[in-house]
């Protein structure tokens, strides 16, 4: 059974997820002991996922192709996974008594989100795609003493309920139309059918449910109510790991378009301006830290986009590493924010007066990590953004790039406002100062130089990414 | 520009003096929080090694040989062309001068600063690494990169250390130069990408050769972009905001070096790889840069705050520099990269005699001050001679710069020429008006108690007068170096 | 009476109650139902289109078959995020959650 | 070194123009506190370069050619600008004149200045002065003259507001510097357009050029007038002449040197270094000699309602000047530069004695100095009398010669306007000037007086002129060698003639008409009505003010409105007033900072509150309310599908 390596991963996840399903049938357990052994098995798990990065082949009667690309999203799941599970050690957001349950379904979420990153058949991704959303359902209300916040839960159901079913319509029309649910026959055949409205409804609609999953404008109803909403380990999770999935996918799918269609370009166009302007122009009035990352999640989003659209190995590149990129950059914010509200509130703004004071590493951290998000060099954000414009203006679309920028000075301007309140604002009221244990030290030493070193010498990275897009069609 | 094996055997010098602002920033960084003397020591010592460096440079640099020297050049990012390029030729040898110089005297100006003594310089060293960075890079993505390295540490160095409207100073100013780079980055890209996107070594892509169109695109958005920082007219509103809300120090790097920054850019990128781009905008340069140098002059005239007038100074002299670099002219060239060099040596005196002043009379409207050589002449003599080599007083390194500019400038556009050599009048004007009013007059009682400056502190004050008024004597040691460069540059055109 | 363009429109019907349930209902568990239509009319594509059209007769069939038991757990989930809600604002009309916006 | 010493000539012609430098560096830096040590090194500075100018003048008396000594200071492409010394006989001459007379000034002041607490700043800029105007002089281009001409500017900038605690002395450094600034623009853009049209800076190159045609007559004219603005700022012609009278706000050394003798009338030097050039286009002449006349005019109806005796010697400087440039304007070169010479001398001897009284009496109001009792101080006021008699044109006076030899050139020309004019001026100038000898010489107690003022006149009188101490000394020799000068010089007139126009720049032929005027029986008829004329001014002055009972009021008093319009310099002042006023400070000045406030930056911050509010708007799509969210959502879908089909 030479081939069920190539699931390694995938397998190795399921095993988590049991480990932890036995663990939450025990009537009480000890929370450090599970936060020891999701620790240990997401690292594994880590470890295991980039062991298996060379692994080439299909599985399940060609619906699920594994290859560099997937692998290498894999190894950013698997990393992502592996970072919130480490920013776990005070889960005050979670009922004690649900630990072993989040962990769970944290397992679960990212199994999913592994097999997403590999399907290549519409009814697999469907299912890949609920099962990661089921998983995140379930996460986002299980946060404890927020009364406030109850009803994220049940938005993020109601949208991404609505979306996973406009999505299977439209997958229904188009199995209807070309007679297959192996997405390589559709765009095989795609482009001849393309003057049906069927197609095109189909198309749309199941376009939508991968936008929706990347909190693409108008699909981003969800995202700030969530990520303000749940609690910040999973909001983190959320901003991160799903993140990536979310990417891949939409790069694996427009990739197979191959760039034959103009329209679909300028809908991509259309859709990342449009996402990269709401999100940064929302993101300036935000006073909840969580929000605020949640919008400019979705002007990160119109970014990649960016990339993606230029349909060229370049693109792919770029937005890969962009993808990379947003994932430390990202982490870094959420782990500073989660340290700094160790009691697992949500943190707004004001409260990190004085951070360089309280704790300046974890200052610093956050600052750079702005910075990227900012896209300031020399820190690896701004090489992302150079990639996917540079790839955007080879393709020549000069203007699109202009407001790209325009868009990275308004989002300087919130970013600024985050670290002013971090580096120059005297705390109103003292607030204690910040508990930062060992390991987060190292953490967020480990980030910082990740953060410099990957934007100063990110000639091995940007290699990486194009060998993992050069399997792309 | 491929590096002979001479070249490549000599020690590498220019990424010495960059990486040792990054050293210094590290080391800085180290230093436990409560020895703020010996953070400023070991920055001092930072400095003068690059001083020393950036001399050695200057007059190592062969101006009989020309051309690029001391050129490092490695493969940075493959797949996009990017080199780690650095090199030196007669325009950025003043300049990286410049920068050593102004960095050397803004320390010992900062040497009094109490609070954060250590983010303050290590900020300041970060600023500076990305100066340098600007000055020796021959590859357009490390121009841009250090372009912003340089920008971004001047949000907490004015937001913390700042004076009047510190925040709104800071966010103005930084907001304000980052979109700048909004139009640079597209416009780099954009050569890059009709070039064939293989390279961003500037004189391979100026080997290349652009189309005249993508070339007047190109031209204009990077002279807008670099624009923004090198004060040219319309968006040179930030120059006295910012300059008013920032630490003295900071003024002087920024007003003596980062504005230089723009002016170079739009030379060393925009105008070497757009030389048909330049054709078509130059009457439009000409225009803004004449506006420019009368308008700043009149706006003077009105202004109570000593920093204000010294950031519409700046306007007026930028403008100087803009209209040298649109005759397109030796002569003009020569001009501007001279006043570039003596307009920073000269607004760094400025600011760091204002500081002074500032420090101790904690105020900097004129109606406030008064009478003040009678307290403290020594400082004043300072602003005096600085206010001299603003209106051009011969034998003041700036008096030639602008007698260059002029005459090209009368010889290329008369009109415009002949309006900005009147707007020499206003200037003067304005300056005498600031001295009168701050410095002569009647003894103001409430300056009585203030000592007049030690010559600890003196010292930098004192240097920078040195090379006012020795370039201002001996013109030649400077402007040979540069016409070594420019001569090529402009024929190349 | 018998051809596939009439299952279709019986399905893009469904679909489209279904949307305006979502949008119109107040009451959480109508929007639930409401979903399920969606995914029913979904359903009765697949069908259509696989008893119609489809080369091999299986894949719609089992598509069908995936999409109800995915149903079936959304409702489940569903309702546990209902209940939830419930037990704190002692409601289940969406009006009552309002609070996060902007 | 070696080549300095090589050769002596080269030599002394560096020490003029590097050792008053090195003077100023060294008091500036070292000296400031030790006072006497700075006036030594200023002094014997000065004391070497008198002996070398007087050098060079005795071993290039012979020359014929002129020498001079080139290095390029700057090179930028092909335009070289020198640093070097052309050494002529005009040079010559003019730095033998700076040297002396400076030499002499320093030596006065350390009378003057002593006790004053910026002694060394003093003498630091006078070698400022002395540097600047020395190399001024022996520049061999005219790039190196505009250079230290602007120097000279700066120095006396520095001199005039050398109180800077007093307002009025400040203002009026500002004031100088300013208005000749604004002759400077004219006279940088002549250069540029003497170097656009010719080429070549060099004064000796553009003289003969000019000469020979060989530059077009437009670009002549042109940059000819545009070089005499900087003449009508520096040497205070109409109609920027009003800034030489508040000048006087310097101390009176200062007055001596710089704002009589040599700085104001290195425009006139200027001029006549390159007269050829001035010469070789007619239009340029005669608007030159059309502002010199009216110059002059204006300075001498001034100068005769002044009471402020360093006034007085302001306007007549002012209109001394005038003549000048009228002869010059007349085609005199010779004329000219003999004025030059002798007027350097007894206009210095005339402030320097009116230092003198103002040291003693600590007024500059001739009547106050009268009161209390000027005429006891036999030698100033000997010495002052006898520079008066020099500048009314007296027999056998230096003043006399010079004069003469204008007015031959004024009576040469067809136009006998000129000469009429310069007869009037003749008149006023014996009028005013003797009109305050008079009014110092033969003081008249006003029937409003308070005693009390007068008795401490006297009794300081009295205390002052008891002891004469040192600085008294220090004070009277330079007088009385000016004085001396002032006698014998005229009578060396027909040598300097010979020196300066044997092998000079070449002659204009208007010279020789002139000079033929000069010989002739209308030449006897002119020297008559000439010398009848002054010597009518004093006696008219005389009647006024000299004789006894006389009321000591001009004939002015009985015109208000005229005497209002003089002594209010004929509202020129105000017109400047008015212009800065309106024009500057109310008109752009006020325009671009509204613009620049409201408008560029306030379009900045419209923008940055536009995105924020646009922010606050565009948030309103993201309701609380989820199916709101999900019209959004369905209607993007629904605009897509659009998007595709259309």
């Amino acid at each position: 059974m030479m081939k069920w390596t190539l699931f390694t991963p995938e397998l190795f996840y399921v095993a988590m997820a049991a480990v932890f399903f036995v663990g939450s049938l025990q009537r009480r357990v000890d929370s450090r002991r599970l936060y020891r052994w999701a620790v240990v098995l997401a690292g594994v798990g880590l470890a295991v996922t980039v062991a298996c990065t060379r692994l080439e082949g299909f599985l399940f009667f060609d619906s699920y192709k594994v290859d560099l690309f997937s692998q290498f999203f894999k190894v950013l799941i698997a990393l992502g996974t592996f970072f919130v599970v480490l920013v776990c050690s005070e889960l005050y957001g979670i009922d004690p008594r649900k630990h072993a349950e989040f962990y769970f379904l944290l397992s679960v979420c990212t199994l999913a989100m592994m097999m997403l990153v590999s399907a290549v058949e519409l009814l697999t991704i469907y299912i890949a795609l609920e099962l990661s959303s089921y998983s995140l359902y379930l996460m986002v209300p299980m946060r404890h003493r927020a009364d406030a916040y109850v009803e994220s839960g049940v938005k993020y159901f109601m949208v991404g309920a609505t979306a996973s079913a406009m999505m299977i319509f439209g997958l229904s029309y188009l199995f209807g139309m070309t007679h297959t649910t192996y997405v390589a026959e559709i765009v095989r055949v795609l482009p001849h059918l393309l003057h049906q409205p069927a197609v095109l409804v189909g198309l749309v609609l199941t376009l939508a449910g991968f936008f929706f999953k990347q909190a693409l404008f108008p699909f981003h109803v969800w995202a700030p109510d969530v990520y303000q909403g749940a609690a910040n380990q999973v909001t983190t999770y959320i901003a991160t790991a799903s993140k990536m999935a979310a990417a891949a996918m939409v790069i694996r799918f427009v990739a197979l378009t191959t760039g034959h269609s103009e329209t679909l370009i300028q809908l991509l166009m259309v859709l990342s301006v449009l996402s990269m302007t709401f999100g940064n122009l929302v993101a300036i009035i935000q006073k909840d830290i969580k929000r605020l990352l949640a919008y400019s999640s979705i002007a990160h989003a119109g970014y990649m986009l960016v990339g993606i659209l230029c349909m060229t190995q370049r693109g792919y590149a770029g937005a890969v590493y962009y993808a990379m990129a947003y994932l430390i950059m990202n982490f870094a914010c959420f782990m500073v924010i989660i340290k700094v509200a160790d009691d697992g509130h949500n943190l707004q703004i004001k409260e990190l007066a004085g951070l360089h004071k309280r704790s300046p590493l974890l200052a610093m951290t956050l600052m750079l990590a702005l910075f990227g998000l900012a896209g300031i060099p020399p820190t690896l954000g701004f090489t992302g953004k150079f990639l996917v414009f540079a790839a955007a203006l080879e393709k020549g679309y000069l203007l699109l790039v202009v407001i790209g920028m325009i868009n990275a000075t308004i989002s300087l301007y919130y970013y600024l406002i985050v670290i002013k309140a971090a580096y120059l604002l005297e705390p109103v009221r003292e607030y204690p100062p910040v508990r930062v244990d060992t390991w987060t030290r190292i953490l967020s030493i480990v980030l910082v130089i990740a953060m410099i070193y990957v934007g100063i010498f990110p000639d091995r990275f940007v290699a990486l990414s194009e060998a993992a897009v050069a399997v792309l069609p | 520009m491929l590096m002979t094996a001479m070249e490549f055997a000599q020690f590498p010098v220019l990424s010495v003096i960059l990486f040792s602002t990054i050293l210094a920033l590290v080391v800085i960084l180290l230093i436990p929080d409560d020895r703020p003397q010996l953070v400023k020591q070991v920055s001092l010592g930072f400095a003068a090694v690059g001083l020393a460096l950036c001399l050695y440079v200057y007059f190592a640099y062969d101006t009989q040989k020309g051309g690029l020297q001391f050129v490092e050049r490695v493969l940075w990012v493959k797949s996009l062309g990017i080199y780690y390029f650095l090199g030196v030729d007669g325009i950025n040898v003043p300049m990286l001068l410049l920068t050593a110089v102004v960095l050397f005297t803004g320390v010992l100006t900062m040497w009094e600063l109490e609070r954060r003594v250590k983010e303050y310089f290590a900020l300041t060293y970060l600023l500076v690494a990305g100066v340098y960075g600007v000055f020796m890079s021959m590859d357009l993505f490390f121009i841009f990169v250090w372009y912003d390295v340089s920008l971004f540490p001047m949000y907490p160095l004015i937001a913390i250390w700042g004076g009047t409207r510190k925040e709104y100073g800071a966010m103005k100013l930084t907001l304000y130069l980052l979109a700048g780079s909004v139009l640079i980055l597209p416009g780099i890209l954009y050569l890059w990408a009709v070039a064939g996107a293989h390279t961003f070594d500037l004189f391979e892509l100026q080997r290349m050769g652009f189309d005249v169109n993508v070339q007047r695109i190109a031209f204009l958005m990077l002279y807008l972009g670099f624009g923004v920082l090198a004060g040219v007219w319309p968006f040179h509103t930030w120059s006295p905001v910012g300059h008013v809300a920032a630490p003295t120090a900071v003024s002087m790097i920024h007003a003596g070096v980062l504005m230089k920054l723009g002016a170079y850019g739009i030379l060393r990128v925009g105008m070497t790889l757009c030389p048909d781009g330049l054709v078509y905008w130059s009457d439009l340069m000409a225009l803004l840069a004449t506006i420019g140098i009368v308008y700043g002059a009149f706006v003077g005239l009105a202004q109570t705050d000593l920093k204000y007038v010294i950031g519409y100074s700046s306007v007026s002299h930028m403008g100087i520099v803009g209209l040298g670099l649109a005759t397109m002219t030796v002569d003009g060239i020569n001009g501007a990269v001279f006043q570039m060099f003596s307009h920073g040596v000269m607004t760094a005196l400025f600011f760091s005699a204002v500081g002074y002043i500032y420090d101790k009379t904690h105020t900097k409207m004129i109606p406030e001050l008064g009478g003040l050589s009678k307290t403290m002449p020594k400082a004043s003599a300072f602003f005096i001679i600085a206010a001299f080599c603003g209106i051009g007083v011969p034998c003041m390194s700036s008096f030639w710069a602008e007698l260059l500019v002029f005459i090209s400038a009368v010889k290329t556009y008369p009109i415009r020429g002949i309006l900005a050599v009147s707007g020499l009048v206003v200037s003067a004007l304005f300056m005498l008006r600031v001295v009168q009013k701050t410095f002569y007059g009647e003894k103001n009682p409430r300056w009585e108690h203030i000592p007049d400056v030690p010559l600890s502190l003196a010292s930098p004050r004192i240097i920078l007068v040195g090379i006012l008024v020795f370039f201002g004597l001996f013109p030649r040691l400077i402007l040979d170096v540069i016409q070594s460069a420019v001569i090529p540059f402009v024929n190349s055109l | 009476m018998n051809s596939l363009s009439v299952y279709l429109v019986l399905g893009a019907v469904l679909f489209s109650l279904g949307l305006f349930g979502v949008i119109l209902r107040r009451n959480l568990i109508g929007m639930l139902i409401s979903i399920e239509l969606m995914l029913n009319g979904a359903n009765l594509n697949f069908m259509a289109f696989n008893r119609f059209l489809a080369p091999e007769p299986a894949v719609g069939q089992i598509v069908t078959l995936f999409v109800m038991g995915i149903a079936a757990a959304e409702a489940a989930i569903g309702l546990s995020i209902i209940l939830a809600l419930f037990r704190r604002l002692h409601s289940i009309n969406v009006e009552q959650a309002r609070r996060l916006e902007g | 070194m070696m080549w300095l010493a090589k050769d002596p000539v080269l030599l002394a012609a560096s020490a003029c123009a590097t050792l008053p430098f090195v003077s100023m560096v060294v008091i500036l830096i070292f000296t400031r506190r030790y006072r006497s040590m700075s006036a030594a090194i200023s002094i014997s500075a000065i004391a070497a370069c008198l002996l070398s100018a007087l050098y060079l003048l005795w071993t290039l008396r012979h020359a014929p050619e002129p020498v001079q000594y080139q290095w390029a200071w700057i090179v930028s492409n092909d335009m070289i600008i020198p640093f070097g010394f052309l050494l002529d006989r005009l040079s010559l001459l003019m730095l033998t004149i700076v040297a002396v007379i400076a030499f002499l000034v320093q030596v006065y002041s350390l009378g003057y200045m002593a006790g004053d607490p910026g002694f060394s700043r003093y003498y630091a800029f006078q070698s400022l002065f002395a540097w600047a105007m020395m190399t001024m002089v022996i520049a061999p281009g005219m790039l190196q003259l505009y250079i230290f001409w602007e120097l000279v500017g700066l120095a006396s900038y520095l001199l005039i507001g050398f109180y800077y605690e007093k307002w009025s002395a400040s203002q009026a450094g500002k004031k100088a510097f300013v208005m000749t600034r604004l002759g400077d623009i004219g006279f940088f853009l002549g250069i540029i357009a003497v170097l656009l049209g010719f080429g070549d800076l060099g004064i000796l190159s553009m003289n003969e050029a000019a000469q020979a045609h060989r530059i077009a007559p437009s670009v002549v004219t042109l940059s000819a007038l545009l070089i005499f603005c900087g003449v009508v700022g520096k040497s205070a012609q109409f109609p920027l002449l009003t800034w030489l009278p508040d000048a006087m706000e310097g101390p009176t050394p200062v007055s001596a040197l710089l704002h009589s003798a040599t700085m104001v009338a290195a425009g006139v030097y200027m001029m006549s270094r390159i007269f050829p050039f001035f010469a070789a286009s007619p239009d340029a002449m005669a608007v030159t000699l059309f502002i010199g006349t009216v110059t002059m005019l204006l300075a001498s109806t001034m100068a005769m309602v002044a009471y402020d005796i360093k006034q007085v010697w302001a306007y007549s400087t002012i209109s001394q000047l005038g003549f000048m440039v009228m002869a010059l304007g007349a085609g005199g070169y010779f004329a000219g530069v003999f004025h030059l010479t002798t007027h350097a001398g007894f206009k210095a001897l005339l402030f320097l004695c009116s230092g003198i009284f103002i040291h003693e009496y600590h007024t500059n109001d001739m009547r106050e100095i009268g009161r209390g009792g000027g005429r006891k101080l036999i030698i100033p006021m000997v010495c002052m009398t006898v520079g008066a008699l020099a500048l009314s044109g007296i027999f056998p006076l230096s003043g006399f010669f010079s004069k003469e030899a204008i007015m031959g050139v004024l009576a040469a020309k067809p136009n006998k306007v000129w000469l009429v004019a310069g007869l009037l001026g003749a008149l006023m100038t014996a009028y005013y000037s003797f009109r305050l000898i008079f009014m110092i010489l033969f003081p008249r107690q006003p029937a409003h007086h308070d005693a009390a003022h007068q008795g401490t006149g006297h009794d300081d009188h009295g205390h002052e002129a008891g002891h004469h101490g040192a600085t008294f000394w220090a004070m009277a020799w330079p007088v009385m060698i000016l004085a001396g000068i002032t006698l014998v010089l005229g009578f060396f007139h027909k040598d300097l003639e010979h020196f300066l126009l044997g092998a000079g720049p070449a002659v204009h032929e208007a010279e020789f008409h002139g000079e033929g005027a000069g010989h002739g029986l209308g030449h006897y008829v002119l020297l008559f009505s000439a010398v009848s004329l002054a010597l009518g001014g004093i006696v008219w002055a005389w009647l006024e003010f000299g004789r006894k009972g006389a009321a000591q009021e001009g004939f002015l008093r009985r015109y208000p409105k005229v005497e209002a319009l003089f002594a209010n310099r004929w509202y020129i002042d105000h017109a400047y007033r008015w212009l800065l006023d309106h024009l500057v400070y109310g008109g752009f000045t006020n325009l671009f900072t509204r613009n620049d406030r409201r408008v560029i930056d306030g379009a900045i911050d419209g923008i940055c509150r536009f995105t924020v509010g646009g922010g606050r708007v565009v948030s309103f799509l993201q309701s609380g309310m989820v199916q709101y969210n999900l019209v959004l959502m369905v209607a993007g879908v629904g605009a897509v599908i659009l998007f595709f089909v259309l």
